[in-house]
């Protein structure tokens, strides 16, 4: 094991596939020449060339649809979105075509492309550049979505995304670009599977399931509560929201009894609702509590740095959630 | 092949297209089709004429009205006619439908229907083209009615700045559902805009197959020698309504009856004759093409209906080997 | 009271709407000069001329942006879409703009606009043309989501809509559009409230909560249910999905102990999943069964007939979740 | 007012500009501004100029490097630097940031940080203006880097059609972040485009603000007398990175140094000393500038920080009485 960033965890990912396979390239704005805009693409461009880390202009509908066509046909496109905030604008390249393509050619054509790019706030950015996308693309059938906390599982989830048969909606975080933890060594290549949660932490009064970047708040918030009061919660990470692990966390629960599920989209509805959903009814008579969710408040993002901070999914939120299911 | 063999072969074509969208249309209204029906009929110079100018490896893609391009790409008319009855052996199983015909073996690549969603697709099937150092070209069909939406300008932008092999075919058939273009367009010409593309433009008659084909041989040729994408609007006109449900209140009679003097397959009925095949050949020709027709109708109708393991498997593509 | 279509309905909403106060104004693909694409439109270009009935290009997302700078500074747009499915290109400009401008003036500049049209599967028209879009406007704050299954509702919350000064997303459905039912007779006035559910129906024994299309199909099930088991459900539409009036379906569940949520979305999260939350959390000590949901399959619309039968949700589905909720 | 009035006032305008944008990126260093800044440096003359053409019922709207139209359309530079110290006086309360810049007063419509999102929203404005039969006009304002995006295209395409009072300024400042204009279309001259939306194009240099007044002043009657829209691009440069985190690196200083020979600001007071005015009125014309922005910076840093309460409030308007 070494310890990277995220953003070279990323980094290796593409280009480890880039190396294996010549049909994966990347395109999108300033992944070449600048590098791109969190430098998570530093030194494709000198490796690969222009023809395969391709700088696109301002376009984002139209660079999504150009993956798509160029996956059918059998390229292997990874396409960045500077940030998923300008997925927007090519939303219906992803749902309409990118996810229906395989079906509405009867199986016969199928599209294997990465979307990949920044998830949800970063700090102080504003209402039109916050977005936690996961209710939008979550919901769809013929997609996967993917939003890994730690180096180790974006680099390891990449990997496997770039080798699937299907669009894949990859979710990373400006915050957590800079967040470091261990990978595999150079040579041990590790993809991981869709669908396979992984237990961040054992523990036997509540499960708390989170991904992406509220993992980090939550885990302090799992320590501080195990010193202050001894609840030992179990930290479940999905990490893939599509296909989601229901069976993990299911079997979670039905040892601690109680769960919190934490999140950084909007409260209502997506992924987050969705295990709440699940989770009451595949082990509701192993529940001694009601199952609460800590989200983003119901707000647009603010951009005065203090409110932000109030919106945004806290330490102290995610610990009076645990304390409140645990009638502590 | 001799001229007139050559144009036999299109007029053919164009024959069995019409029939097909007539028996199409005659099954919708019997109840044996569902959902939404486009025909084709009045524009079949347009795909039958696109189709005779490219080569086996190119690609070609359209709207939701789909079903001539695919007949003319060499889709059996059996398979075409199985999809709109919803059978497992219809081009896409019965999942897709009208709209969505597909035929990766002839690299037809769909039956769109999203207006504008396809251009930029198509242009990734181009890219491809140019980062596989490969000579095929695509053909991108949509109607006049695309012009405004941002897929168009995304597309042609991105086609036209990295010089893609496409040609961006805009049948301009008078109207968007029920909307002539003038009023939604100020341009009387649309291939105006392909200058702010950077790119070839030009406006052809759509009326006549050997018109349509040479002038996207041309563009195709261009676009092979590395020279990049062409923007063509080929006049032409729908003689139904925009799908099966609307009774095209929106424009006259006379202008229907006019409209038909200028039809396809009496243009190059006509040519034909000029050149000297006679009746009793084109008869026997259209004849041979009423029975493909018939065949393909009681093959639809005998096929098996489209089925929910397939439906179920067809969600997600299995992976490779990881 | 009368009996009108749905269609009607709607059209009556526009019409008195726009009679009342000339701001308002209609603006989309066909629903001038064609009436409008499912007829909802007409008669209304000849009462109120081109000037307020305005026929547009296929040009989504231009016009849903010009909506919003007319909204903006003083005019009540109301913008179809041809269908729903079509709002995916012109997703940003409701989400990122029409959402946003309040926030983001610090509440100087409000967007009072209504973004109309059918919503979810019509019949055998494919994939691309099927979405149910709760999952994807509902998670939004900053946007109202209605959801009217009759008549009366769809006039009353219409008129509601158009009078809001926020953007409202007001999804109605083409099967609907030939459904009859009773509404007030002319002169009679109804605005009907954001965020208060209707029930449909009263019953002790299941909460079914349903909006939209599968209304119709809920209904069936719940009186062939009645009749066969003697079990009687009660029926709530909460009408608006965005506000969701929680305390209605909570107060039913804490009388019925049992609740099954119908919908056509997907199944992965939306307002479907955002109910049962809710209703676990509020009503956990009340309920005597896990909450059951019936949403369409996790499968993109195919095209044939009886393979779309088998996704939508069908009577018989809802039944059994009534069934298995009652451990009947 | 005399012809230098005017100037030297569109002089201390862009004076103000400069020193507020460099006062900010000072803010921001220092850690007491957050987010994204997008500075106008070198842009001044365009902002100013166009302001300097229109009436004050006309409206302005522009991208996230707003600061430069908010002022020049009168917002105070307290009230703006304010706002990116997320501060309660902010024209947006401290809720929108620096990107969000809104003074419904001053028709100033934003601050839009989706790129090419805002111009169909410009054109609703200027739709309105229509609707309700006033003689407004609406100047939309983005970088050259919007162009290639649907948004800007069904932005025009519905303003050409339905001639709105709108202008669609493009402020081509070479770079869309770090990508030359070179590597993002195969255009010289962005104004080819207008003729494929039927409407006039122009491409005008951008540094002296006279030259800028003048031709927007033509574009704006021509909207006014419902002539429709003209899509005006503006060749400018801006001299600091795209935002703050940028450094820049993908030009030389070489290109910088050139550039800045031809500033705005000093081009203008070289006119201005030409026609005779002194140096010492310059001086203190500047030395009052000076003041007002340091008065900013106090105002800003002394101001209330932005109120929970009202972040709660607006996320729904109140609706009126039903
Ligand atoms: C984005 C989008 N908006 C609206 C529609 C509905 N619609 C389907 S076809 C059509 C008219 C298209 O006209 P045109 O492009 O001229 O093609 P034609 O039907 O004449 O072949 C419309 C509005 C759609 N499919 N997609
Ligand atoms: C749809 C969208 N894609 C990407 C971005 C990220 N982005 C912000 S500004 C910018 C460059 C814009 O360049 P240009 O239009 O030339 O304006 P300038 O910054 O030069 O004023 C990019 C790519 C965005 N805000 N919106
Ligand atoms: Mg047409
Ligand atoms: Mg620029």
């Amino acid at each position: 094991m070494r310890t990277i960033r995220y953003r070279e965890a990323i980094r290796e990912a593409l280009l480890e596939e880039m190396d294996r396979d010549s049909r994966v390239f990347l395109m999108g704005e300033e992944v070449g020449h600048y590098q791109g805009a969190y430098k998570v693409s530093e030194g494709l461009l000198a490796r690969f060339g222009e023809s395969r880390v391709i700088d696109t202009p301002i376009a984002e509908s139209g660079f999504a649809g150009i993956g798509v066509g160029a996956a059918m046909t059998g390229l292997r496109p990874v396409i960045e979105f500077m940030t998923w905030n300008f997925s927007f604008v090519a939303l219906d390249q992803i749902v309409s075509n990118a996810a229906k393509v395989y079906q509405m050619s009867g199986g016969k054509i199928s599209v294997p492309i990465v979307f990949r790019g920044p998830n949800g706030a970063a700090k102080q950015v504003g209402s039109q550049h916050s977005h936690s996308v996961e209710p939008f693309y979550a919901s769809v059938p013929g997609l996967w979505v993917c939003a890994p906390a730690t180096p180790r599982d974006a680099k390891g989830l990449l990997k496997t995304a770039i080798r699937d048969a299907n669009p894949v909606v990859f979710l990373e975080g400006e915050t957590l670009y800079n967040v470091s933890g261990e990978v595999p060594d150079e040579g041990d290549e590790e993809l991981i599977p869709f669908g396979e949660a992984r237990t961040a932490r054992e523990g036997t009064d509540c499960t708390v399931v989170v991904w992406g970047r509220p993992y980090y708040e939550t885990m302090k918030a799992v320590e501080a509560i195990s010193t202050a009061l001894e609840i030992e919660c179990e930290v479940i990470d999905p990490r893939t929201v599509r296909p989601l692990d229901t069976a993990s966390i299911v079997q979670s629960v039905k040892k601690t009894n109680r769960c919190v599920v934490v999140h950084e989209h909007w409260p209502m509805g997506g992924p987050g609702a969705e295990i709440v959903d699940t989770v009451q009814r595949e082990a509701f008579d192993f529940l001694d509590a009601p199952v609460e969710r800590v989200a983003s408040l119901d707000i647009p993002m603010p951009y005065a740095s203090h409110l932000e901070d109030t919106v945004l999914p806290t330490e102290s939120r995610i610990r009076s959630a645990i304390e409140k299911v645990c009638y502590a | 092949m001799s001229i007139s063999d050559e144009l036999l072969k299109l007029y053919r074509q164009m024959f069995v297209i019409r029939r097909f969208e007539e028996e199409a249309a005659r099954a919708y209204a019997q109840g044996k089709i569902g959902g939404f029906l486009h025909l084709y009929i009045g524009q079949e110079s347009v795909a039958v004429g696109a189709c005779a100018a490219i080569e086996k490896d190119d690609y070609v893609m359209t709207t939701y009205r789909d079903h001539g391009l695919a007949l003319a790409r060499g889709m059996p008319p059996g398979v075409a006619m199985a999809e709109l009855h919803g059978k497992d052996a219809g081009c896409s199983r019965g999942l897709g439908g009208s709209m969505h015909f597909f035929d990766p073996e002839r690299n037809m690549l769909g039956g769109w229907a999203i207006v504008g969603g396809h251009l930029a697709v198509g242009a990734g099937v181009a890219f491809r083209s140019k980062y596989l150092d490969e000579a095929s070209v695509t053909l991108c069909f949509f109607g006049e009615g695309a012009t405004n939406i941002g897929g168009f300008h995304e597309g042609l932008s991105l086609a036209g700045l990295w010089k893609l092999p496409i040609v961006f075919i805009c049948e301009n058939n008078e109207y968007a559902m029920g909307t002539p273009m003038s009023r939604t367009s100020p341009l009387d010409d649309l291939s105006v805009k392909a200058a702010g593309y950077g790119m070839l433009g030009d406006s052809i008659d759509g009326h006549d197959v050997q018109v349509v084909r040479d002038r996207i041989r041309s563009a195709v040729g261009h676009a092979r020698r590395g020279d990049g994408p062409t923007f063509l609007e080929v006049k032409t006109y729908r003689f139904r309504g925009h799908s099966m449900s609307d009774p095209g209140k929106y424009r006259s009679r006379a202008e229907l009856e006019e409209q038909k003097r200028r039809d396809p397959l009496k243009v190059t009925r006509l040519q034909l004759a000029d050149a000297g095949i006679d009746e009793s050949a084109l008869v026997a020709l259209e004849e041979s093409a009423e029975q493909e027709i018939a065949d393909s109708v009681s093959f639809a109708e005998s096929a098996e209906p489209a089925r929910e393991e397939v439906m179920r498997a067809s969600v997600y593509a299995p992976s490779e080997q990881r």
